[in-house]
Parts: structure tokens; sequence; C-alpha cells
């Protein structure tokens, strides 16, 4: 009873976030609503006792991702939506439809199938420990091509954004 | 001993053994809720006053001396003033958003004090990832920040807030990484493993706590000084300098929601010296092996008064740093540093094994120069050439 | 090495706190109700008038001759004349004000009153706790209020006002001798008779 | 645990529509960018929920897949900001219509 109110709680959060992120004009509520829907997520894991991914969720999605997010909507200003002006793309009527059949198909697949309705078997328990075993052990090699990948990445990102030199600039301009 | 050492928890577990069996966890959470809110509450009040009375005895002057005793009920009047002030909201500001920040700011720090270890068995929930958590749970105050900053609708509160950010998230790094050593030698999360990590003792007498090797040591300064950047304390406090952006993404908050972000502020700062001392300073456990008769959350408050002390001891000392010799001090100093730090940690685990006696003395000299030079060569090139010297065109 | 300068001052200010606790001269701080520093003799706040004697009503100095009413720039003085007169310190008989009234919420402190004055009765206070609760009749100060002593203005202005009663007293000696030469051309001058203000005079 | 299996499936698969729908339907690059970001993490919420009711929750993979899956996201969103930022430099703007030439 207590587990279906908290589970109901984080994913009306969820899907309320997501929705307000999808749906409103000022790109900052936005971005607050993503966090939110973050957040709502992070507290779905930990109700499913993934409680290392829950935080983890947490600590990228919520302290990092948004504030990068945040950052980008900040320093992209200067192009804000005229009041009046439609905040959707031209083609956002393709859009809605594809999203319509996605959720039908999805829905009906796990309507379909009954076998999903069980339960779980008992407690699970993941502590930290077994978590970084299997990253040392099993997933390691995974792992160093994660570490390759946010490496690349961040002298990706550094590059992309890292300013022009200037006769470069005027060149372009 | 031991009744005095676990009364707080005797007495809570009498408490909860009132409330009938159904609801004794519920009566139990409450009452450990209550307990630590009531305890840094008071801990706020008294920091404020203490804080200022030592900030003018460090400067010469007197502190607040007037309300009550020695000013003893100061921080009573304090309350009293931001309590009864108007709460104003700009007419342009983002309403929610200007109401939510102090909430979002405030809240999650009160959560972070569930995993830390006030005493032996006085930890509110031994979360298994506990050190994460309290970083998660950290991470939500640079939304607030922002929210608080945007949502006034005020230059000087966009530039304190995106300063705010651009710190807490540079400082959030070699905070993390400062606690990996200490993580990678407990081989745990959990910060009550993390403290019976620290309870045995060196040579029959010296607690075996982090801050005693020279990885602890390093990583215990290099935890506080990013620890008071993420809390925006004095020296770091340029989010809201006074003399440039007025007092930043605050400016525009008054009354109660002002006194939300001031205790949000101090209960960070508690929650970061609190994490520190079940880190580096062994917790709960007594320094020496003579001492240990005196309770486990004595001997917390004892090290979590030091630190708090410390904090303001630098407060009353530091000047306030430029931006960018904020960023560059965390990013070319702090970052490269503490990643040093992770491999003299290393160092220290494999020496470890050492098989000749005597060892110990080598072993820490040797470690702490793999700390020092790269300390001593960073440094020098953060300060960078000296400038020339001056040339006064008009005052001859 | 890096960081020496900031264990420095860390000292600095650790010495400063144990300092203060025990070396009372590192706190400059005056805690003002309850110690207040020493006055400066050339403060000044709003002007009182002097007079000679113990008896405020005899021995007022002034004449109600109205030159500060005048000279006043905000025009906070007002003089009204008693027709009666009575004898000053030489003898001569003058007018004295009937109402002397200086409103101190309006004064600013210039102290012109003072420089006109020909008779040094008017002179500049050193009092500065006037908040009151009653913004007209109690920061509108008559003859009652205003007359002090002239220890009191010798207390204050310890270097003029001896001066001023140094004068006086040699004034009032060459009137007196002036007098007594007159009265007593047969007879040769007496011993002169004690000074009025002893006190004053010292 | 009284919640079945297809409750989080269903919020998911919620999830991952009003992902999708807005990526495709909103002009703004960075709300595109959150658009991947909610699809993957109702990727990510499929993982645990099988994991967690799946038979063999002892071998972790679910966990894994998405202990990667959020630093693979981290990375994306890292330079896909990065590109937005960069373009915003160039054209002035991150509306997604406006920006349909090829030359830079």
């Amino acid at each position: 009873m207590l587990n279906e109110i908290i589970f109901l709680l984080c994913a009306s959060l969820t899907l309320a976030g997501a929705v307000a992120a999808m749906m409103l004009r000022n790109l900052v509520h936005c971005a607050l609503c993503a966090a939110g829907a973050f957040a709502g997520l992070a507290a779905l894991y930990l109700q499913l006792d993934a409680q290392f991914v829950g935080l983890a969720q947490l600590l990228i999605y919520v302290g990092a991702i948004a504030i990068l997010i945040v950052f980008t909507i900040m320093l992209t200003r200067g192009d804000e939506v005229r009041p009046g002006a439609s905040i959707a793309s031209p083609l956002w009527w393709v859009g809605l439809p594809v999203g319509a059949l996605v959720l039908a198909c999805l829905v009906g697949a796990i309507m379909a199938s009954p076998s999903l309705l069980r339960l779980p078997a008992g407690a699970v328990h993941a502590p930290v420990r077994k978590i970084g075993e299997a990253l040392m052990n099993r997933y390691v090699m995974p792992l160093q091509a994660v570490g390759l990948l946010l490496t690349a990445a961040l002298l990706g990102a550094v590059a992309i954004g890292l300013r022009e030199p200037r006769d470069a600039e005027s060149k372009t301009q | 001993m031991s009744r005095l050492d676990q009364i707080f928890v005797l007495t809570g577990h009498w408490l909860a053994g009132w409330a009938p069996a159904a609801l004794r966890p519920l009566a139990s959470a409450v009452l450990a809720i209550a307990c630590i809110m009531a305890v840094f509450a008071t801990c706020f009040a008294l920091t404020t006053l203490a804080e200022r009375k030592l900030l003018g005895r460090m400067q010469n002057r007197f502190g607040p001396n007037r309300v009550g005793p020695c000013g003893l009920f100061q921080p009573v009047a304090d309350g009293v003033k931001m309590l009864i002030k108007e709460d104003i909201v700009p007419f342009s500001a983002d309403k929610t958003l200007h109401f939510l920040a102090p909430i979002v700011l405030t809240v999650p720090i009160w959560l972070a004090f569930a995993v830390l270890p006030f005493g032996r068995n006085m930890t509110a929930i031994d979360l298994d990832g506990g050190i994460l958590f309290f970083f998660a749970i950290g991470s939500a105050s640079e939304l607030a920040v922002f929210m608080a900053g945007w949502s006034s609708q005020n230059k000087y509160s966009v530039v304190g807030a995106m300063r705010a950010i651009a710190q807490m998230i540079s400082y959030e790094v070699p905070l993390v990484l400062s606690t990996v050593p200490v993580l990678m030698l407990a081989g745990s999360l959990s910060l009550n493993d993390i403290v019976a990590a620290q309870g045995t003792y060196a040579f029959g007498w010296l607690a075996r706590w982090n801050v005693f090797t020279p990885w602890g040591l390093a990583g215990l300064f290099l935890f506080l000084i990013a620890a008071t950047a993420e809390s925006n304390r004095s020296p770091f406090d340029l989010p809201e300098g006074e003399s440039e952006i007025i007092a930043g993404y605050l400016t525009e908050y008054s009354g109660f929601k002002y006194a939300l972000f001031f205790l949000g502020e101090y209960v960070g700062l508690f929650a970061g010296a609190g994490l520190g001392v079940t880190l580096f300073l062994g917790g709960w456990h007594a320094p020496v092996k003579g001492l240990e008769w005196a309770p486990s959350w004595l001997w917390f408050g004892v090290k979590f008064a030091a630190l708090i002390f410390l904090f303001i001891w630098a407060r009353a000392t530091l000047p306030r740093l430029r931006l960018d010799q904020l960023l560059n001090f965390a990013w070319r100093f702090m970052v490269p540093l503490s990643l040093v730090n992770l491999l003299v940690a290393a160092a220290w685990y494999w020496t470890g094994a050492w098989p000749f006696g005597g060892a110990a003395p080598i072993r820490w000299v040797l470690c702490a120069g793999l700390f020092i030079f790269p300390y001593h060569w960073l440094g020098r090139a953060l300060r960078g050439p000296l400038p020339p010297p001056r040339k006064y065109s008009y005052a001859e | 090495m890096n960081g020496a300068g900031i264990i420095k001052g860390m000292i600095e200010t650790a010495r400063n706190l144990a300092g203060s606790y025990h070396d009372k001269e590192r706190l400059t701080t005056v805690q003002y109700p309850e110690e207040t520093l020493p006055p400066v003799e050339n403060a000044r706040t709003i002007p009182f008038l002097v007079y000679d004697g113990g008896d405020a009503a005899a021995g007022l100095r002034c004449t109600a001759c109205t030159i500060c009413e005048k000279e006043c720039p905000p025009q906070c003085i007002y003089i009204v004349k008693d027709m009666a007169k009575k004898p000053d310190y030489l003898g001569k008989m003058q007018l004295h004000p009937k109402v002397f009234d200086i409103d101190i919420a309006v004064c600013m402190s210039c102290g012109i009153c003072v420089e006109v004055c020909p008779f040094d009765a008017i002179k500049m206070d050193q009092v500065f706790e006037l908040s009151t609760d009653d913004r007209f009749g109690g920061l509108l100060w008559g003859i009652k209020q205003l007359a002090k002593p002239n220890e009191y203005f010798q207390k204050l202005h310890r270097t003029e006002a001896s001066e001023i009663d140094a004068r006086r007293e040699q004034d009032r000696r060459k009137t007196q001798a002036a007098a007594a030469a007159k009265a007593a051309v047969p007879a040769p001058a007496a011993n002169l008779p004690p000074p009025a203000n002893k006190g004053a005079a010292a | 645990m009284t919640t079945p299996l297809a409750n989080y499936l269903i919020v998911a698969a919620l999830l991952f529509s009003v992902g999708l729908a807005g990526a495709l339907a909103r002009r703004n690059a960075v709300l595109v960018l959150i658009g991947l970001e909610l699809m993957l993490n109702a990727a990510n919420l499929n993982f645990i929920a099988f994991w967690r009711f799946g038979p063999h929750a002892e071998r972790l993979a679910g966990l894994m897949f998405v202990i990667f899956s959020i630093a693979v996201a981290a990375a994306e969103v890292a330079v896909g900001l990065a590109l937005v930022i960069a373009v915003y430099r160039h054209r002035r703007t991150a509306q997604l219509d406006r920006l349909d030439s090829l030359k830079g």
C-alpha cells in the first residue's frame, strides 16, 4: 500500500516534470522541470532497491546535467521566443502522432504480456561493494571504454566550446 | 562508560517504546529527525553568535554583547527581526521560483545529516552508499542557487547566481576527489565503515585517523578548502561580494526567505564539517588510547567545533579572492593536487606491506615528499611570473 | 613555500583573539552608554546661556540685545525683552530677556551667536543626548534649560572661560577703582572688596 | 513491493513518448536534447525494472547497463550542449528550424 503510494508519487512527479519540460514556454522553466523529472526517476530507482544507481542519477542528472543545460540556456539567450510566436517546430504535427504511435505500440505490447504483471521474487540486495567488484572484474572493459569516452567527450566539448581565434571568427562572419 | 556513551540511543529506544509496535520505526525516525534538527538549529544560532564574537575579537573589537548576558540572546533578536520583516517579492520576479528557491536549498541540506555518524550507533540511516548520498543531495543546492538568482529578475542576482554555480561546480570536483583516497583505503562508501576503519590504534596508543597520514592531512586541507568554497564562505564568498554585486543571488530576498538561505548556508557548512570529521578526523573515535572513557558523541562534537572554529578563523583572516583567481585556483591547483593525492594514497597503500620494521617514518616522509613537490610546483605555476616593478608616471 | 603568508595571517588573527582578552589596550571600541570619551574642548553642539553666581535669574549675562537673534542663520533664536532693568557685573543697569528660546531642532551648531555676542553671554554647549519623544515642546528650549552656570562653562571650554573671566575681573576692578576714586576723592583708595566670582577667577 | 512490473514499464513508455514527441516537436535545440535525455532515462528505468523483477538480480547486468548509460548520457549532453553553444555563436540562434544551411 505504502509502496504503491510512493510509486504513484514518484511516477507522477517524473511524468509531470517531463510533460512540463516539453510543453512550457520559458526555457528555464523547462530545464528546471526536466531536473524535477530526473529527480523523480532517481526516486523510482531508489524505490526499486537500486540505491547506487539512484544516487548516481541524482548526482549526475540533477547535479551536473541540469546545471549544464541551464548554463547553455543562459549562454544562448537573445533569441527568446517572441510572445505569440510558436514554440513548436514547423513539423510538430508529425512529432505528436509519432509520439502517440510509439506510446500506443509500447502500451499495447506491455498490456499484451500477462507475465509482466508478476511481482518480484524477493528482496534484492545490490551493495556498492558488489557493484564495485563487478565493475572491476566482469565489466572492466566497458569501464575503460567509458573512461575513454568521457575523456574524449571532455576534450571534444572543450574544443567545440572554445572561443575560436580572432581571425577565424572574423573570416566566418 | 557505555551507559553515558549510548545515552541518546537508549533514550531514543525508550521513547520509541511508548509508541504502538506498528508505529515504532516511524516514531524512532521522527525522534532522530527532531533531534538532528533541534541540535543543528541550536548549533546554527550559537555559531552565528560565536562567529561574530570571534570575528570581532580577531579584529580587535568586541562582538555583539548587548542583548542578554554577553550578547547571548543576539540570535533570538536576529531571528525575531528576520521573522517580522516584510517579505518583499519584486514585481517582475518569477513568483513561484522565487518562493521555491529557499526551500529547494534548505531541505536537501538537512537531508545530508541523515548519513553522518554522530557517535557510536548514532547514525540516522546507515546507507550503503552514504557518501554518495551526501554528495547527491548536496548537488541540489546549485539548482536552488540558480533558481534564486534567475527568478529575482535582477542582474546582480543573475551574476551572483552564475558566479556561485561556477564556483560550486569547480570546487565540487576537488571536494569529491579529496574524499576518494579515504574511500579507497577504507574500501567502503558507508560512513560507518569509514569511521570503523579509523578505530584502531597505531603503536598501541595513537588512533589511526586518516589525518595522521600524509594523504589524509593533505586530503583534509583540500577538503576543507573545497568545503569552504562550496558553502560560499569567505574567502570564497564572492557570489555575495557586497562591494561588487550587492548580495548576489540574495539581493531580492528579505525576511524569512533570507533567513532560510542564511540557515541553509550554515547548515551546509555544518554538514561539510561533519563529513570532514567523519572522513579525516576519525569520526567519533578518541585521539589517543587512554581517552576512550569520554562519550563518543562528545568527541564528535569537539572535533566538529574545532573545524567550525577553523572556518571562522579563516574567515577572519583571509581577504576575498577575485573570480579568475578563484577558478584558476580550483582547476589549476586543487584538482591536480587531489589527483596527486590519489597517487599518494596508492603509494601509502603499497608501502604498507613493507617487510622491515621501523618503516613507518620512512613511509611517511616518502609519501609526504610525493605530495609536497607537486604542491610546490603547482603553486609556483599558479602564481605565474612576478609582475614587473611598478612604474609611476605621475607621482614623481 | 606556498601558503606561508596564509599561516602568517592566521597567526596574527590568533594573536589578536588571545590578546583582546587580556590586553585591553587592543580594543579601541568605546562602549558608549556606559563609557564615553573625554569631551574635546572645542566640541560644540547647541548654544547655552551663561550666568554668574548661584541664581540663574539674577546672574544671567544676557542683556537681550538680540544681536544673536538677528545673526542666527536658521533663525532659531527667539527673544522677548524684559523692560525691568537690573545691574550687570559692572553695576550698570541692563535689560534682560523675559523669554529666550532656542529651537534646538533648527539650530545648526554654527556658533555665530557666540561670535557676535558682545557680553560673553551665549556659548556653545557639548550636550548631544537630546532625543525626546516630544518633537515640539521637547525641542524648544527656554531659559530654564539653556541657562548654565559659569562653572559649567569653565568645565567645557577651560581656556576660553578663563580668558573671559580674567577680562571681566579686570573690567570689574577697573570700574570699581574708578568708582572708588570718584566716590572717595578725599579719602585714599581702600582695600578692594573680594571679587564676586572667586571660583570663576580660579 | 506490491507494484507490478507493468506499472514501471508503462511509466517508462509514457516518459519515452513524451521525450520523443518533445524532441520532434520543439524548435529549441536545448529542448531537443532534454527530450533525448528523457528517452534515455525511460530506457534506464526499463533496465532497472527488468533487473529488479528478473530472475538473476544478483548478476547486476541491468544496473551495470544503467551505470554505463548514465555515463554515456553525460558525455552526450556535454558534447551536445557544446555544439549548441558553438552553433549559437555562429548563427546567433538555437532554434533548429532556422539552422537550415549546410554552410557554416
